[in-house]
This record gives structure tokens, sequence and C-alpha cells, in this order.
């Protein structure tokens, strides 16, 4: 049982990011929460023993997906804002 | 289940998750700087567990978290530095995620190198233990820039103002 | 223990779900497909682990000396984490489009534009 | 449909796939069980292709259609952006102007950005031998080159990244492996059977066509990740369409 214990905190870490970034509903709140759920997979995979996994989810979740969610949002609000000004002309 | 593993499983489980929560809750103020932590921490958490598992191919992954982990930080500090600017962290705050950076890498660091002895293996220790900590030093620093500059930044063209 | 993780990969496929289907916000959805994406990830590489296996990687051990886990799945996973992302750009620049053309990302005001 | 209803159907859909998926798992093989046949024929064939990592000789030798199939999925992920983000007739560019950024951010920044380079080179080159390969190394090269526009500002990344150029390589990577999977025809075999000698085991050049082929997907990958992320710092930062401008200027 002790051999499993690392594997069970890992999967715990990754329910709860996963709860936690689809509980988030701010977009730009749930970025961090994302690249948290990545940064979990990530530990979750090496002690699965899946080193190049591991790798790949690192590679993918800490910088390029918040970077690409983070754009979108900005673009999305520039969006709503000038929206919301011809509301008010 | 050999020491390594063991320690590198207490500091997923002591050091990574309290530092996660942080990351997950509160104002991005505090969200930037304790992701920064986070990375620093889950880097240290791969060097401990390869050593654990006996495997040096492991340290790859912490290789590459010790790059791109400053990277996403110094990301949000850019897309989100009039987030900043609103609501500064606390500066004692702020120091004490610097301090616990500065501790926990040599404090994990140091024991794998005298543990791996001289060889490729320990310059790829070292390179990631300066990472590591050039990584959390500039990231502090972006975050203290930002709430510094932050007025100016966000009214330029460049800056999210989202009310 | 035994089917521990297979619970886990299908806890976060349903939470994921759940997410799509009650988002206000089409970007949190992207988010939330995410979740559920990561879920088949954990079963894949759950159902290839081997206890006190090592990864099948023999630049470090010599081939043969410790037990491994399954490559075939890892090999399954680590392709389509990356293809994974670009998927989620595709999907986040669709957002954008609808945010050009019909000025909101909430999927229930969009389909009341429709009805 | 109405919230209420919706979250009913949700409940009935959720509760069926859990009971669904309880009942199978039942009957998964356990977890950590000892039984892997294809994993074991894997390692087999891996070691007899002289390839010390036997992800990479999966991926790119023993399953490498499957992965031409991955990577085509990616290249058109990549082409439906490009076409959904491209610049309308309705928007124009506004040239953003230079962010300040700290002093100690941008020398980070220049002392990073080619250290994650190299490592990124490193991680696509030893993929054959040690966890990694093309597709995780061509995302960290592809960010690499955007800490430019973290160190100094979005003008300085678009100088060292015509993005034209960066289309070409992403079209060149998915044609090259096409092409060494062709060039197994002329030697008489099937479509991306692995022709080259395998070489010495655990080093550089081992694998015969996988070192290709991982190079191949390398250079896909970091440079459609490049013209992914243009598209999306072009929308973000610079276009503007009539309506933005006019708040713009107020």
């Amino acid at each position: 049982m002790a051999e499993n214990v690392p594997v069970l905190i890992g999967l715990v870490l990754v329910a709860v990011a996963g709860t936690g970034a689809v509980l988030v509903r701010d977009p730009v709140r749930q970025s961090f929460v994302l690249s948290l759920l990545g940064l979990a997979l990530a530990a979750l995979f090496l002690l699965l023993q899946a080193p190049d996994v591991a790798l790949s989810q690192l590679a993918v979740g800490s910088a390029l997906t918040p970077l690409m969610v983070l754009l979108s949002v900005r673009k999305v609000r520039r969006k709503a804002r000038s929206e919301r000004r011809e509301e008010h002309e | 289940m050999n020491g390594w593993t063991a320690a590198g499983t207490a500091l997923l489980l002591c050091g990574v998750a309290p530092a996660a929560c942080a990351t997950a809750t509160g104002p991005v103020s505090r969200r930037v700087p304790a992701q920064n932590l986070t990375t620093t921490l889950l880097s240290l958490v791969f060097l401990l567990l390869a050593q654990g598992f006996g495997r040096t191919a492991y340290v790859d992954t912490a290789l590459v978290l010790s790059v791109l982990g400053p990277a996403g930080t110094l990301l949000y500090v850019r897309l989100l530095a009039d987030r900043l600017a609103a609501r500064p962290p606390r500066p004692r705050s702020l120091l004490a995620t610097t301090a616990l950076n500065y501790v926990a890498v040599p404090a994990v660091v140091v024991p794998l190198c005298f543990a791996t002895g001289p060889g490729r293996a320990l310059v790829k220790l070292l390179v990631i233990g300066g990472l590591l900590v050039l990584g959390s030093r500039t990231a502090s620093r972006a975050v203290t820039a930002a709430v510094t500059a932050g007025h100016g930044l966000a009214g330029s063209a460049e800056g999210m103002s989202d009310g | 223990m035994s089917v521990l993780p297979y619970l886990c990969a299908g806890w976060l496929f349903l939470i994921g779900c759940y997410g799509l289907a009650t988002s206000r916000n089409l970007i949190h959805a992207v988010g939330c497909l995410a979740v559920c994406q990561s879920a088949t990830y954990v079963l894949l590489l759950a159902v290839g682990y081997r206890h006190g296996g090592t990864a099948p990687v023999f630049s470090d051990i010599a081939p043969g000396s410790r037990p491994v886990v399954d490559p075939v799945v890892q090999a399954l996973t680590l392709t389509d984490i990356v293809i994974g992302a670009t998927v989620t750009a595709l999907l986040l620049s669709l957002v954008i489009q609808i945010a050009k053309r019909h000025r909101t990302v909430d999927p229930d005001e969009l389909s009341e534009l429709r009805g | 449909m109405s919230m209420r209803l919706r979250l009913w159907v949700l409940a009935a859909g959720v509760l069926g796939t859990a009971t669904l998926f309880v009942l199978a798992c039942a009957e998964l093989p356990g977890f950590g069980g000892t039984w892997h046949p294809y994993g074991d024929r894997a390692v087999h064939a891996a070691l007899a292709r002289h390839t010390a990592n036997t992800i990479a000789s999966v991926n790119f030798d023993q399953r490498a259609l499957d992965t031409l199939g991955e990577e085509s999925i990616l290249f058109g992920s990549v082409l439906g952006t490009l076409v959904l983000l491209r610049q309308t007739r309705d928007e124009r560019r506004l040239p953003p102007e230079p962010a300040r950024v700290a002093p100690p951010v941008r020398r980070y920044a220049l002392i990073a950005l080619p250290v994650t380079l190299l490592i990124g080179l490193y991680v696509v080159a030893h993929g054959q031998l040690s966890p990694g390969g093309g597709f995780q190394g061509g995302v960290v090269v592809a960010t690499s080159l955007h800490l430019l526009y973290i160190a100094i500002d979005y003008r300085a990344l678009e100088r060292i990244r015509p993005v034209g150029l960066y289309e070409v390589a992403d079209a060149a990577g998915e044609a090259g492996y096409l092409l060494i999977g062709a060039a197994a025809l002329l030697t008489g075999a099937a479509f991306l059977t692995n022709f080259l000698p395998y070489g010495t085991f655990n080093t550089l050049s081992s694998g015969g066509t996988v070192p290709l082929l991982n190079a191949a997907i390398g250079v896909e990958v970091a440079a459609g990740i490049v013209v992914l992320l243009a598209r999306f710092l072009d929308q973000a930062v610079e276009i503007v369409s009539g309506r933005d401008e006019a708040e713009d200027e107020t």
C-alpha cells in the first residue's frame, strides 16, 4: 500500500484541480487553475513512470494554453467594451 | 519506496499543494507569485523523484519546467499588469514567497548534488538550480515593477482594462 | 486501489461535461473541454501502469534489468496532448469569430439570437 | 431549453454514464497489473531496432502511420485557425505602442531565450534516446521565441518572426514526414517502413528513420505553434475593427 501513496496523492491533486477548473467561471481565473491542472497532470504522469508524457504536458500546460486563453479573453473583452460604448452613444 | 521518493511526495503534498491552493484562490496579485512558487517547488519534486526512481533521464522534466515555469509567470505579469496594479500584493507576502524559493532550491539541490557525485548529471543539476533561482528572482522583480509602473501601462493600447 | 485511477478519470470526464453543459462563457467551455480531454490521458496511463515498473527508456538503464510500464499507451497520450493544444487553439479562434459576429460569448444569448 | 430542464437532462446522462463506467471499470485489468501483452512486444521490437526510447520507437516506427494521422490533425487545426483569425476587410492594423518592461525582466528574458531554445533543440534531438521528442521539443522551441514578446515588445517579436517563413516550415515538416515515408517505397518496402540501417544502440544516429521523422515533427510542431500564436497575438494586440478603432481614439 505504501508504494501507492505517491500515485494516490497525484490522483487527488488532479481530481481537485480538474474540479476547480470547471467550477471557476471567470476565464482569467480559470486560466490559472488550468495551468495548475497541467502541472498536477505532469506530476501524476511522472509518478506513473511516463516522463515523455509529463514533458509533453509541461510544455503545453505551463505557458502555451494560458497564453492562448488570456489572448482570447483580451480580444473578446475588447469587443465587449466597444459594444458597451455603442450602447452609451 | 525510498527516502528520496518519500521526500518528493512529502514536498508535493506539503509544498506544492498549498502553493497551488494560493494560486487558485484570491486576487491576481497573490496568484502570480504563488504560481511561480508552485512551478519552482514542482521542479524540485521532479528532481527528487528522478533520484528516488533511480532514473537520471527523468531530470529532463525538471529542466524543461525550470525554464517554462518563469516564462509562464512573466506572461501572466505581462498580460495582467493592470490587475496587478489595481490590487498590489503586500510586499511582505511577496518577500516571503521569494525567500521560500531561495531556501527550497538549495535545500533540495545540494543533497542531490552529493548523492549524484561529479559528472554530467551534476552539471545538469546545478544548471537547473541556477535557472530556478534566477527565474524566481526575476518573477518577483517583474511583479514589483508591474505594480509600480502599472498605472501607466494600464492606460496604453496594450493594457487589458476590464473594469 | 485497483480501480481508483479509473474512477478518477471518470470523475474528470463527468465534471468536465457538467461544466460544458452549464457554462455561460464559451472560453470557459473550452477550458472544460480540456478537463474532459485530460480524463482520457489519466485513463490510458493508468491502464498501462505496472507496479514496480519504470519508464521503457533505456538511455540510462540496461534493457531487461527492471520491469517496464506499457509504452504504447504513453505514445498515444503524448501525441494527443500536443494535438489537443492545437485543437484548443482552433476552438478559441472559433470563439473569437463568434464574439466578432454576434458580440457575445454566452451560449444562451447565442441561442436566443438564433431562435 | 430552460436551465432547469437542461440540468435534469444532464443529471440523467451523467448518472447513466457513471453507472456504465463503474461497471466497465470492474472488468478492466486491475491498476498496476503485470499483464501488458502489447507493451512487452513493443519493447522487444524497439530493442530489436536499436531505439533506446521505446515510446519514440512506437510513435515514429511501429505506429508511424498513426502519428501521420495525428500530425495531419495538427496541420489541419493550424490551417483552420489561420483562416478563422485572418484579417478581414473591415479590420485594420493599429501598431501597438512600445511597452515598458522592467530592466531585470528584459535581462532575464534575453538570457533565458537562448537557453530555452537550446533546451528545446536538445529535447528534439534526443527524442530517440531519452524522454522527449519532436512534439515536446517543438512546443518548447516555439515558446522560447515568445520570450521576446515578454521581454521587449510585440514589434521586436515581429521582426525576428517572418510568419510566411514559418508557414512554409510548417508545410515542409508535414511534407518531410510524408516524403521520408514514401522513400521507403523506393526500397520496395511498405509506406513508412524503417528502411535505414539501425545504427549503434543508444547513440544519436540510432533507430534508422526514427530521428528523421522525429525532426520533421519537431519542425512542424514548432513552426505550427509559432504561426498559431502569431495569429492570436495579431488579433489581441494589433488588429482592430472599425468600432474598436473609434473607441481607441477617444
